[in-house]
């Protein structure tokens, strides 16, 4: 169990904070494939949650943690417990983690946020992946299948480098379809394109999916329009992924039937799709719907 | 983190150093607080440490009524730091005291409650509300967030007037028994802070916060346009770090030479370390708040705590007080 | 360094964009300045490129006679920044007219003079000895930097106190002839930049320069008292970027809303990429200075030019000009 | 010639930017020996300058760089000339550099500052190092032997793992002298306790120091009571290390008797010791001398 030290969190809190050791990192088209040791965290995580990595080491200029899919987690073997993520450098701390090399240390907080909740019976699904948002959903088909759900996956991307698991979709799922908008691999087009003949062809209850927001949407207006109830994974900007800031909230519809701007790192990442009010974003931007709970009022603050 | 070798040894070292505050009449254990807005109220650090290890837990600003917040994006990471614009999003002063207070009451938290109002008077009602609750028996002091927007004067923060932030004061005062503490938390956003510390301690705050952010702005370079929806933010973090000890030298200097009461001030703004704290200490800070430095280590406000005291104790100090604003005497000494 | 990948590429391309500026009735090839005491007068950065390749080289804030600045230590490194106290160190003007001046006219460079004073008096008198030198046709404008301590009025700063900064700025202006424009280099460390502003402009003021450092403070935890023998400091570097953009932003801003006469804005603080300076120039800066960053890469101000031109190409802008200003418009169409 | 590149610096001004690769690092004592890749530093070089490296890679909070002497150069070989620092590791900046490993790149501005300058005759030469002061003296020894000097060293620290270079110095030195304040090696106590006997042995004409103030001054002091030059190169605090911020500024008496705040980055490091105002350092803090050019008057500013 070398490589890791674990740092203060409360027993029976369900995250852990530990030093992890890189010991696998690999190219996979525009991504890295890191594998971390992590000991702790691989028994608590499940499919939908991710982990926050410090990023920049003792000199750091960049103070927040960097949150990441949880890919596929190892609860034993020689490391005492894995970790892995699939990782696209777009900023100063992605570009961080994916120039590390093997035994470099980073700094990992996890399991965090809601995940995938799974059906009770073993009804037909589809996993939607869009780019590296395919990350999470090989080891969610493997629970589903567990409980004995019939699994589809439809994997998109912009072009054939930007798709994540093609290969491994085909031992995870009971089908696979591929799209790229420039028909570089599969069916040229969006996911949405194919997914209704998917949801229709295998009757799925529940369609899940992770990927850009526009992608989510339409994964949900898809799913209602096929009578299916879509879960989906958002990723909006975090700066603690503990639930203390309240930097990545969105407008979501309660039980109660109102709407709050509620913390997707702790109430989410995984919503259920018709529950998000997708109206309120455009243009990158989320505005706070004037229906809300304490939305600004003509004339207040 | 950027821990030396000798804050690591410090942290993992038990200390026999009191660092116990006397806080404007209230005994506190530990100077160590949470900074409000950087830490919710109570439940999600709890996962990391024992909110009752804290001097005192400092919770998120509350108004007097539900509040949404601002649309997003709400932040932008910048050097050593980051800006914020939240927007004061909150449950309200009533579901605030039934489910937030009442549970940092039975997690054992002593809680300063951060108060803010878009007008004087909402200070006051949130005052009130929160003086009727069942839990207030755990509150040590209430800390006024005067550097939130004024309706009524086209929305200047209440802090950068010393007038309107002596009538909020006075407000909150009379609402609150006098065994309860009232802290001013002020802004570095003015001309000279010590004039509104001045106004604030003579309409009756018993102590000062300070800092809360500076007024920053980012630009989406791919956009063109304001990164936050908001427009402008909060600036926090290591970055700013030199003016609060700045902030806190000043009020304190004009506390030795007579300008201002004595009162005690809990300082805040970049610490992520004990050496961070010790600045603040060592310029006047009695007691020290952690903010965004918790969003890098969730337990920052409790590990702080520990490397502090090692960090004291190395020195050859027994009492914590004995360090605080002693920066001000060695200078005087050179 | 921070380059991301665009700005290498950026950095490495010639590009076709038009990146003249007109300030001030001053036509300058280039954004690009140097800022005041982050370059010396000249020679030391000739090492590492033509100082006649930037839009204008800003010098050291002179005074009347030749000052020693202050004792040592004179800075701290701070999270993404420093603090420094130099005292404002020179040879006094006429050693600077003779020596330095005539050495940055020889080299083809076109000079923005920095110029300051204890007194409203003083920043005259340096203004009329300027204007007499013989290197003086090399000069495109005189910054003034009120940013310095006021010796009639306790010390306080110019640049705090609206009157005492419009004061040194008329008379500043007096001694110059009209085709030499006059900025005025301002503080953040006010309540309200904007009136500074105001005051500045209707005193003559052709141009603004914001921003000079940030007051602040540094505790030298090991001997726990000031870290600078100046007690206080200016905050500098990428730390402060945030406030210098808002700085500009609430200018522009009150420009735009015809609450300030329209004059060119020279941004600074915290750049050191190509995409830092965007921010200040988007936000409304016409010009922008790179101080602290040289440290750092003593070929910034060339090279954050040719990443900014870059830039700008890749957006698909033919002139720089057409950026400058350019979050205002797209915020207001959102 | 891999492992290097040269940024913008201008022909002929004695001064080249480049990202050095780290080829080789090993342990000495309390140090850390490190060899750059450094083309065209070499070249340019001489005993008592010092680089100015930037530390903390492009996340970096520390923005400025940090000063070491110069060890030894090798104008040309296998890699195309490198340069040698010895690295205490002190603050972050310091203990990040310590941490490099091989082939790492740090991007590396020099030579800077002023040489030690050589005699014109042969004349006895005693160089005096404190800690890692000794780094820049072998090299320097080198030169004057090869213009004919007899050359002594004596080093100095409070301990032996602190000292540097004693075999070095048997090599490079007609006589070496060591001292330890406590006596875990060589003669216990200071340099300054051993030097006047050094310099009366060898009828030295020029002493050349480097290393803590302290020492300095008394080495100073000695040289001068015993009729030889004292050549001190000093370390103060420095931002730029080329001559911009005004930060590294030290009273030193001029050729007309003046005294003023001169920069040590470009006007030393190395200065003639007799020159320093030793008298305005004390504790810590270093005043401007009251008769100093443009020193602040009573009721001025
Ligand atoms: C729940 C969740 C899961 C994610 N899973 C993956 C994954 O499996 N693989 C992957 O490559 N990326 C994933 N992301 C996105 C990833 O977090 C961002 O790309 C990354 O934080 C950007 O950091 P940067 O340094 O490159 O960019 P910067 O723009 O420098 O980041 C600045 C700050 O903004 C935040 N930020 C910026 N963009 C995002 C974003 N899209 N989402 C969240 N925070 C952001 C960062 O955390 C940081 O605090 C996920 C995000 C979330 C919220
Ligand atoms: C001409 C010269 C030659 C030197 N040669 C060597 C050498 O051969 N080996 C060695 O180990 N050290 C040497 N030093 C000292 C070395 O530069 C400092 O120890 C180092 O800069 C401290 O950096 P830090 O990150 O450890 O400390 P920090 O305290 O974090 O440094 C903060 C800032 O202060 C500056 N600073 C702090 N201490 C010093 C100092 N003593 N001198 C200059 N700047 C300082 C740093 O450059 C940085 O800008 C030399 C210094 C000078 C001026
Ligand atoms: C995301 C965020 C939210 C904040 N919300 C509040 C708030 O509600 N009330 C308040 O008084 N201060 C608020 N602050 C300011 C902090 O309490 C603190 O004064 C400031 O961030 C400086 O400290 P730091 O550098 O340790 O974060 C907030 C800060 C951040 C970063
Ligand atoms: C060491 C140092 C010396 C400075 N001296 C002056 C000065 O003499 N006059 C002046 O107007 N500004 C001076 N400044 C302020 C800078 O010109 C600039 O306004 C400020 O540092 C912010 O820009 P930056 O973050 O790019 O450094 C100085 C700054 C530094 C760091
Ligand atoms: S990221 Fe901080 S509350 Fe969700
Ligand atoms: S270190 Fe900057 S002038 Fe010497």
């Amino acid at each position: 169990m070398s490589g890791a030290t674990t740092h203060g969190t409360r027993p029976g809190s369900g995250v852990v904070r530990v030093t992890g050791e890189l010991i696998a990192t690999r190219r996979v088209g525009a991504y890295h494939h890191l594998t971390f040791v992590a000991p702790g965290l691989a028994e608590l995580a499940r499919p939908g949650q991710f982990v926050a990595l410090a990023v920049g080491g003792p000199t750091s200029a960049n103070l927040l943690r960097r949150c990441f899919s949880i890919h596929k987690v190892s609860p034993s073997g020689t490391y005492g417990g894995t970790v892995d993520v699939v990782v696209a450098a777009h900023g100063p701390g992605t570009t961080w983690i994916t120039e590390l090399r093997a035994h470099d240390e980073v700094d990992i907080v996890g399991p965090l946020g809601r995940a995938f909740p799974l059906p009770k019976e073993p009804v037909p699904c589809v996993l939607v992946g869009g780019g590296y948002g395919s990350a999470p959903l090989f080891w969610l088909a493997e629970a589903l299948r567990d409980r004995g759900c019939h699994v589809e996956m439809v994997l998109g991307a912009a072009t054939e480098s930007k798709l994540f698991g093609v290969v491994e979709a085909r031992r995870h799922a009971d089908g696979v379809t591929v799209t790229t908008d420039d028909g570089s691999m599969g069916t040229r087009g969006w996911v949405s394109d194919v997914l209704p003949e998917v949801i229709r062809r295998t009757g799925a209850a529940v369609v899940y999916g992770c990927g850009p927001m526009g992608m989510l949407e339409s994964i949900t207006d898809v799913a209602t329009a096929e009578g299916a109830v879509a879960q989906v994974a958002v990723e909006e900007s975090m700066a603690c992924g503990v639930g203390v800031c309240m930097t990545c909230v969105m407008p979501v519809v309660g039980k109660d039937g109102a709407t709050r701007m509620v913390r997707s790192c702790v109430e989410g990442p995984v919503f259920r799709g018709d529950r998000v009010r997708w109206d309120a974003f455009s243009d990158g931007w989320c505005r706070v719907p004037d229906d809300a709970v304490g939305a600004p009022r003509a004339g207040g603050h | 983190m950027t821990l030396t070798s000798a804050d690591t040894v410090a942290a993992t070292t038990a200390t026999s150093v009191d660092m116990s505050v006397d806080l404007a009449g209230r005994h506190l254990p530990s100077p160590m607080m949470t900074a409000s807005g950087c830490a919710a109220n109570g439940r999600e650090l709890g996962r990391f440490f024992d909110v009752a290890e804290l001097g005192a837990f400092v919770t998120k600003s509350v108004m007097a009524d539900p509040r949404s917040g601002r649309g997003t994006p709400r932040m932008a990471e910048t050097p050593s730091g980051m800006l914020n614009s939240i927007g004061l999003q909150g449950p309200g002063i009533s579901a605030f005291v039934e489910h937030d207070l009442a549970w940092l009451k039975q997690a054992g938290a002593r809680t300063l409650v951060s108060v803010a109002g878009g007008t004087s008077g909402e200070f006051a009602d949130v005052a009130a509300t929160l003086r009727a609750s069942d839990a207030f028996d755990s509150v040590v002091g209430v800390e006024v967030n005067i550097s939130c927007p004024n309706v009524a004067n086209r929305g200047l923060v209440f802090a950068c007037d010393p007038l309107a932030s002596a009538k909020v004061i006075a407000l909150v005062r009379e609402q609150l028994p006098r065994d309860v503490p009232v802290f001013a938390k002020l802004t570095p956003d003015v001309t000279d802070i010590v004039s509104v510390a001045q106004a604030c301690v003579k309409a009756g705050a018993n102590g000062l916060t300070m800092i809360n952010t500076l007024l920053g702005m980012v630009i989406d370079t791919d956009l063109l346009r304001p990164q936050v929806a908001g427009v402008t933010g909060g600036l926090s973090g290591p970055a700013v770090r030199p003016v609060a000890v700045r902030a806190v030298w000043q009020t304190r200097a004009a506390m030795l030479e007579g300008r201002l009461p004595y009162v005690p001030i809990i300082g805040v703004g970049g610490v992520r370390t004990g050496r961070d704290a010790l600045e603040l200490v060592a310029a006047g800070a009695s007691a020290v708040q952690v903010g965004t430095a918790t969003f890098n280590d969730p337990s920052a406000p409790v590990r702080v705590g520990r490397e502090l005291a090692g960090l004291v104790q190395d020195k050859g100090f027994t009492r914590l007080a004995d360090v605080v604003g002693i920066a001000h005497e060695r200078l005087a000494r050179a």
